[in-house]
C-alpha cells in the first residue's frame, strides 16, 4: 500500500515538474516549486517505512522546513523587484 | 520497485536539468536548481545516503538557493546574450558523453556487493567502528575520526570561502549607517508570515541543535546543522528584516565564530600531539580511548556547526548589505 | 483492533495517494495562477494530512509518531503561508484572476 | 537488469555534459555557475551510486536494521564535496557581483568589449 | 623538540591554517601582516627540517589520528615532496618579508587580515597537497589552495583582475572537477583512496576501460591546474592582475604544485599499470609541451605588459618540465624536477623586481618602463641577474637545468636532437624577450623623470639581491636541488619492487 501512495506523488511530482518547466509566469514555477518539495516530503516519509527504518523521519522534517524558507526567500526576491519597479514607474510619471 | 523509483526520479532529473540550461531567466534556473537538489536528495536517500541527503537538501536546496537569488537580486535577471560557440561545444560534449557511456561498460553493476569498492576498505569501517568508537553512524566515525583530517580540510575550504566574500564585498558593517527607512523591510508588514515565522523559527533552531548531537546516532551532523541553524536564522532576516537579525548576531559576531570553528577542531587536533597521540588522535583525550573518541567527534561536530553557521551568514549578510 | 487500524490506515492512505494526484493534475490542467494555486494548495493540504495518520496508524505509538505529528504540523503551518504569500506576491506584481484579463499574464512572465 | 544497473551512470555521463555545457557555451557568468553546481552534482551522484549495495541499508546500526550496509565511504566523500561546491558557488558570486559593479554587466561578451576599449 | 619531531608533516600543513584562522580576528590590522610573516617562516624552518630528514632517513610518513594507512590519512614526504615544500615555504617566505610595502599599497588595511588570511591558506593548501599521500585529501587541499588563490588575485587593484579571476575559477573547478572523477573512477575500481595502496590493487583490475577513463580525466584536470598548454588559457591574466607579490608567490609555485601531483598519479598510480604507459607519454604530453615551450616563448616575445610577458614565460617553462618528464627516464625527470626549483628561483626574483619597479614607475608596461635602469639600479641588477638565470646563462641557476634537460634528451640519439634544437629556440627567444625590457630600461628616454617621490624599501631591495645571488649560487653549486630531484626521479621511475 506504501507503494501506492508513493507512485501517486511520484507522479505528482513529474507534474509539477512539467508546470515549473511549463511556466508560463514565475509565479506557477513558485508554485510548482513548493508543491514539488511538500510532494518530497511525503515520498520520503512513506520510504522511511518502505524501508523499515523510520529514524530517517528526520529527513523529511528537513526538507520541509527548507522548502518553506526556500520558497519565502523567492518571494520576498520576487516582492522586492515588484516594489522598486512600482517605485521606478512613480518616478517617471 | 525502489529501483524503479530511483530511475523515475533520476529522469526527472534528466529533464530538470536540460530544463535549466535551456531557459534563459535566471531566476528560472534558480528555481529549477532548487527542484533538482531535491530531486539529487530524494536519489541519495534512495541509495541509502540519508547524511549526504540531508546535507545536499539543506545546502543545495536551501542554502544555494538563497545565495543565487542574493547575487541575482545584485546582477541581472536575464541572460542577454545567446550562448556562443554552440555547435562545438555541443559536439565536445556529445563526444564526451558517448566515451563516458562507454567507458561505463566495464564498471560494477548498480549495488553489486561483490564490487572492490565494498570488498576493500569500507568493511573495515563497519566492523571496526563498534570497536573503535561504539557510536551507531558509521558515516559520522568515518567523517569525524577515521577520516577527520579531511573534514578539517573542508572546515577551511568553507572558512576560505568566508574570508572571500568578506575580502572581495565587505563586511557589510559600513552599510549599517543607513538611514532606518532606507532599510530592506522584507516581509515585515505581511503579517501571516511574519506569525507563523515566529511561530517556526525557535522549532527549526531547536531542530538545528537535535541535528547537531543526534549526529552520532543518526542521519545529521556539523555541517547539516550549521545549515539549517543558517537557515532559520536567514529566514528571521527574510521576515523581519535584514537589520534586526544583524542585531541579534552581528558581524563581528559571525566573524568571531567562523574563526572559532576551525580553531576548536585545531585545538582537538593538537590536544591529540599534547598527550602523546598523533594529530587528530581522539583516543588519548580520555582515559577510555573509545569515550575519548566520541568526546572528539563531538567537539569536532561542534567545531563543524558553528563554523559553518558564521560562514554562511556571514555571505548572506555580505551580499544584502551591497544591496542596501 | 489491529485489522481495524490496518484497514483504516490503507484507506487512508489510498484517499491521500487520490488527493495527491488530483492537486498535481490540478496543479497542470486549471488554466491561470490562481486556480491553480487553489488545486495545489487545498489537496496538498489535504493529502498531507491523509497520507501522514495513514502511517501514523501503522507506526503505532512511539517517537516516531511524534515526528510525524511534527511534520505534519509543519506542513500544516507552512504550506497555507507559503501560498498565501505566493499569491500576495503575484498580487502585488500585477497577476489578475484569470476572469478578468488574460492580458497581464504576458507582462510579469 | 544488465542495462539497468548502468543507467545511473548513464545519468550521470548526461547531468554531467549538461553542465558542462552551460560552463561553456553560456555567456553569462551566473549561468556558468549554475551550470557548475550541476556538474558537481553529477559528480556526487557517481560517487553514492558506486556505493550502494543490494538490499543494504543506510550505515546507521539500529536494532531491527539487517546485517548488510551500504558503504560508508563515498558518502563522507561526498558531503566533503558538497560544502567544497557551495563554498566556491558562493566565491564566484561574490566575484560576479563585483564584475556586475565594476563593468554594469555579468555577460562575458560585453566585459571583454569594454576591457578592449 | 625530540617529541615533536615526528609530527613535522602534521605541523607543517597544520601551522599556517590554525594561524589563518587567527589572523581574522586581530584587532590592530596591521599586525595580520606580521603574524603571517611568522608562521611562513615557521612553515619554511619545517620544510628545511623536514629535507634534512628525508635527505638523512629517506621517506617520512604519517598517520593522520594514528589510524593505519588504507582506512585513515596518511601523509608522506620523500625527496620530491621535500623539494616542493621549499619551493612553496620559500616563495611565500621571500614574497612577505619583502612585499609589505608593495601589499601596504595595493590592499587596503582594512581588507588585509582577510588577504592575510588568505595567503596563509594558500600556503596551507600547497603544502598539503605536497604532503597528501591520499588521493581525496589533496583534492580537498586543492581547493583550499584554489580558492584561497582566487582571493589573493580578486585583490588586484585593477578591475580586469575580477574577470580574469572568474575565468580561474570556472577552470580551476572544473580541472578539480575532472580530477574527481577521476579519482572516483580508481577508487570503483579499487575500493582504495591511498596512493599507494591504489597502485597494487590496480593490477588486480582485468577491465582497462574505467582506468584509462580515469587516467585521461585526472590528466586533463591536473592539466588545467598546472596550465600545461593548450590549458593555459586562465594563467596570463591572473597573474597579469593579481597584487605584484602574490603574482610573485603564486607564479613561483602554484602551477608547479598541480605538476607535482600529476607526477605523483603519472608515475606512481599509472605507471606499471596502463599498457605502453612510455608510449602515452612521448605520443601525448611531449608534443604539448613542445607546443608550449614555443608558443609560450613566442607569445612573451611580443607581449607589451611585461607581467603578462612573464607570465607567458612560465607557460614555457612549465613546457620544460613536462618535456623532462616525458623523456621518461631518470635523467630526464632530474631535469624537470630541477627546473621546478630554478624556475622558481628566477621567476620569483623577476616579479618581485616587478613589484619593485611598479612602485616607482607608472605601471608595468614596457612604455613605463623607460629609462628605470638610470633610476633603479640595485633593483634593475636584480632584474638582470634573474633574467639571465631565466635564459639560462652558465654560471646561474637556469643553466643547470637546460644542461640536464638537454643531455637527457641527447642520451635519446638522434631522436633528440629535434628537442634539443627546441630548447635553444626556446632559450634565443628568452633572449629576445628580455632583452626588450633591457632595452627600454636603459637606453630609452623616460617621458617624465621623478613622477613618484616613493622609493622601494630596503627590505625588498635585500630580499630580491638575496634572491637573484641564490640564482647564481645554485648555478654554482646545485648540490641541493640536485640530490633531491635525483632521488626524486629515482624514486618515481623505480619504485616498485
Amino acid at each position: 500500500m506504501y507503494y501506492v501512495v508513493s507512485i501517486a506523488t511520484l507522479v505528482t511530482m513529474g507534474l509539477a515538474l512539467v508546470r515549473a518547466v511549463l511556466g508560463p509566469s514565475v509565479y506557477d514555477r513558485v508554485l510548482a516549486v513548493n508543491m514539488f518539495g511538500t510532494k518530497t516530503v511525503l515520498l520520503l516519509s512513506v520510504i522511511a517505512f518502505l524501508f523499515g527504518r523510520p529514524d530517517f523521519l528526520d529527513l523529511a522534517l528537513a526538507y520541509a522546513l527548507i522548502n518553506f524558507i526556500g520558497v519565502l526567500a523567492v518571494l520576498e526576491f520576487f516582492r522586492n523587484r515588484s516594489l522598486r519597479r512600482r517605485a521606478e514607474q512613480g518616478e517617471g510619471q | 520497485m525502489i529501483v524503479m523509483f530511483g530511475i523515475f526520479l533520476l529522469t526527472l532529473l534528466v529533464i530538470t536539468a536540460v530544463a535549466i540550461v535551456r531557459t534563459e531567466n535566471l531566476f528560472v534556473a534558480v528555481m529549477l536548481m532548487g527542484i533538482a537538489s531535491l530531486l539529487i536528495a530524494a536519489n541519495f536517500f534512495l541509495l541509502d545516503a540519508a547524511d549526504v541527503a540531508l546535507t545536499e537538501a539543506a545546502i543545495g536546496a536551501g542554502i544555494s538557493t538563497v545565495l543565487f537569488l542574493s547575487a541575482l537580486a545584485l546582477t541581472s535577471e536575464r541572460e542577454r546574450t545567446k550562448s556562443s560557440r554552440r555547435l562545438l561545444s555541443l559536439a565536445v560534449v556529445v563526444a564526451a558523453t558517448l566515451v563516458l557511456i562507454y567507458a561505463t561498460f566495464d564498471k560494477p553493476r548498480f549495488g553489486a556487493a561483490d564490487a572492490p569498492v565494498h570488498t576493500h576498505v569500507a568493511p573495515w569501517y563497519l566492523e571496526n567502528t563498534p570497536k573503535y568508537i561504539d557510536i551507531p553512524n558509521v558515516v559520522t566515525a568515518v567523517l569525524g575520526s577515521f577520516r577527520g583530517y579531511d573534514t578539517l580540510g573542508e572546515v577551511f575550504v568553507v572558512f576560505t570561502a568566508g574570508i572571500g566574500v568578506l575580502f572581495l564585498l565587505g563586511s557589510g558593517a559600513a552599510a549599517g549607517a543607513l538611514p532606518e527607512e532606507k532599510v530592506n523591510e522584507g516581509l515585515r508588514h505581511h503579517l501571516i508570515p511574519r506569525v507563523v515565522g515566529r511561530v517556526v523559527i525557535p522549532f527549526i533552531l531547536l531542530f538545528g541543535l537535535y541535528v547537531q548531537f543526534h549526529g552520532e546516532y543518526g542521519p545529521g551532523g556539523g555541517f547539516q546543522a550549521g545549515a539549517i541553524v543558517a537557515a532559520a536564522i536567514v529566514l528571521f532576516a527574510l521576515l523581519e528584516g535584514e537589520q534586526r537579525a544583524l542585531a541579534v548576531l552581528p558581524q563581528r559576531v559571525l566573524l568571531v565564530l567562523m574563526a572559532c570553528g576551525p580553531l576548536i577542531y585545531g585545538a582537538v587536533g593538537i590536544a591529540g600531539i599534547a598527550l602523546g597521540g598523533n594529530f587528530l588522535d581522539y583516543s588519548p583525550l580520555l582515559s577510555d580511548p573509545v569515550k575519548g573518541q566520541q568526546l572528539g567527534i563531538l567537539i569536532i561536530e561542534a567545531g563543524v556547526g558553528i563554523t559553518v553557521t558564521g560562514v554562511l551568514l556571514s555571505i548572506f549578510h555580505a551580499f544584502a548589505a551591497r544591496g542596501r | 483492533m489491529a485489522t481495524v487500524l490496518d484497514i483504516l490506515s490503507w484507506v487512508l492512505l489510498t484517499l491521500g495517494g487520490v488527493s495527491v494526484l488530483i492537486g498535481g493534475i490540478g496543479a497542470l490542467r486549471m488554466p491561470d495562477l490562481y486556480t491553480r494555486m487553489h488545486a495545489a494548495s487545498v489537496t496538498d493540504s489535504m493529502g498531507a494530512i491523509l497520507v501522514l495518520t495513514g502511517i501514523m496508524l501503522q507506526a503505532g505509538w512511539s517517537l516516531v509518531t511524534i515526528k510525524l505529528i511534527a511534520i505534519l504540523l509543519f506542513l500544516l503551518l507552512t504550506s497555507p503561508t507559503s501560498s498565501n504569500a505566493l499569491a500576495s506576491a503575484a498580487l502585488l506584481a500585477g497577476t489578475r484572476p484569470f476572469a478578468e484579463t488574460q492580458q497581464d499574464r504576458e507582462d510579469v512572465t | 537488469m544488465e542495462i539497468l544497473g548502468l543507467y545511473h551512470y548513464w545519468v550521470f555521463a548526461i547531468l554531467l555534459m549538461t553542465g558542462f555545457y552551460a560552463v561553456i557555451a553560456k555567456l553569462n557568468l551566473v549561468k556558468k555557475l549554475i551550470g557548475l553546481s550541476l556538474f558537481q552534482a553529477a559528480v556526487f551522484l557517481l560517487y553514492i551510486t558506486m556505493g550502494k549495495v543490494d538490499g543494504g541499508t543506510a550505515p546507521i546500526f539500529s536494532d531491527a536494521a539487517n546485517a548488510v550496509f551500504s558503504n560508508p565511504l563515498p558518502q563522507v566523500l561526498i558531503l566533503t564535496a558538497i560544502v567544497v561546491g557551495i563554498s566556491t558557488t558562493a566565491l564566484g558570486l561574490g566575484i560576479v557581483v563585483r564584475i556586475k559593479e565594476e563593468y554594469g554587466s555579468i555577460e562575458e561578451d560585453e566585459i571583454q568589449e569594454i576591457d578592449r576599449r | 623538540m625530540n617529541g615533536l619531531a615526528q609530527h613535522l608533516p602534521a605541523l607543517q600543513v597544520v601551522v599556517p591554517m590554525l594561524v589563518a584562522a587567527f589572523v581574522v580576528l586581530l584587532r590592530p590590522r596591521g599586525l595580520a601582516w606580521a603574524a603571517c610573516t611568522v608562521a611562513s617562516v615557521l612553515a619554511f624552518g619545517i620544510a628545511v627540517e623536514l629535507t634534512q630528514v628525508v635527505l638523512g632517513a629517506g621517506p617520512v610518513t604519517y598517520l593522520m589520528g594514528s589510524w593505519p594507512a588504507p582506512y585513515g590519512i596518511e601523509l608522506r614526504v620523500d625527496a620530491l615532496s621535500a623539494l616542493l615544500l621549499l619551493v612553496v615555504t620559500g616563495a611565500s617566505v621571500f614574497a612577505l618579508v619583502s612585499g609589505r610595502q608593495s601589499l601596504d599599497a595595493q590592499i587596503e588595511v582594512e581588507r588585509q587580515p582577510y588577504f592575510f588570511a588568505a595567503w596563509l591558506l594558500a600556503l596551507a593548501g600547497l603544502s598539503g597537497i605536497v604532503v597528501a599521500a591520499d588521493a581525496f585529501n589533496i583534492f580537498v587541499f586543492m581547493e583550499i589552495s584554489s580558492l584561497a588563490s582566487y582571493v589573493l588575485i580578486a585583490g588586484g587593484p585593477d578591475r580586469r583582475a575580477l574577470p580574469s579571476v572568474f575565468k580561474y575559477l570556472i577552470m580551476g573547478t572544473i580541472g578539480a572537477t575532472f580530477y574527481l572523477i577521476g579519482v572516483g573512477l580508481i577508487y570503483m575500481m579499487t575500493g582504495t583512496l591511498n596512493l599507494a595502496d591504489m597502485e597494487f590493487r590496480i593490477h588486480a583490475v582485468a577491465e582497462q576501460n574505467p582506468i584509462l577513463a580515469a587516467a585521461g580525466f585526472i590528466t586533463v584536470g591536473l592539466a588545467l591546474k598546472a596550465a600545461i598548454f593548450p590549458l593555459h588559457v586562465w594563467l596570463p591574466n591572473a597573474y597579469t592582475y593579481a597584487p605584484h607579490m602574490a603574482t610573485a608567490f603564486l607564479a613561483a609555485c602554484s602551477t608547479k604544485v598541480s605538476l607535482y601531483v600529476l607526477l605523483r598519479f603519472d608515475f606512481f598510480v599509472f605507471q606499471e599499470n596502463l599498457a605502453g604507459h612510455a608510449f602515452q607519454f612521448a605520443a601525448y604530453l611531449m608534443p604539448l609541451a613542445l607546443l608550449g615551450i614555443l608558443v609560450g616563448s613566442a607569445v612573451a616575445m611580443f607581449e607589451k605588459n611585461v607581467k603578462r610577458m612573464l607570465a607567458f614565460s612560465s607557460v614555457a617553462q612549465i613546457g620544460y618540465m613536462m618535456l623532462g618528464a616525458s623523456l621518461v627516464t631518470v635523467a630526464g625527470l632530474t631535469a624537470g624536477i630541477v627546473h621546478i626549483f630554478n624556475h622558481a628561483l628566477a621567476k620569483g626574483t623577476l616579479f618581485l623586481a616587478v613589484a619593485a619597479f611598479a612602485m616607482v614607475a607608472a605601471g608595468v608596461r614596457l612604455d613605463d618602463l623607460r629609462g628605470i635602469a638610470r633610476r633603479m639600479p640595485w633593483t634593475f641588477g636584480a632584474f638582470i641577474v634573474a633574467g639571465l638565470s631565466l635564459i639560462g646563462i652558465p654560471g646561474t641557476a637556469g643553466f643547470v637545468s637546460k644542461w640536464y634537460l638537454i643531455s637527457a634528451a641527447m642520451e635519446l640519439g638522434p631522436a633528440g636532437l629535434p628537442l634539443v634544437a627546441v630548447i635553444l629556440i626556446s632559450s634565443l627567444m628568452a633572449v629576445v624577450y628580455i632583452w626588450r625590457i633591457v632595452e627600454v630600461a636603459c637606453f630609452a628616454k623616460a617621458a617624465d623623470e621623478g613622477t613618484s617621490a616613493v622609493s622601494v624599501s630596503p627590505a625588498l631591495i635585500t630580499i630580491m639581491w638575496f634572491a637573484a645571488l641564490a640564482n647564481i649560487y645554485f648555478g654554482l653549486v646545485p648540490e641541493l636541488p640536485l640530490t633531491l630531484s635525483g632521488a626524486a626521479a629515482a624514486e618515481l621511475l623505480d619504485h616498485l619492487p
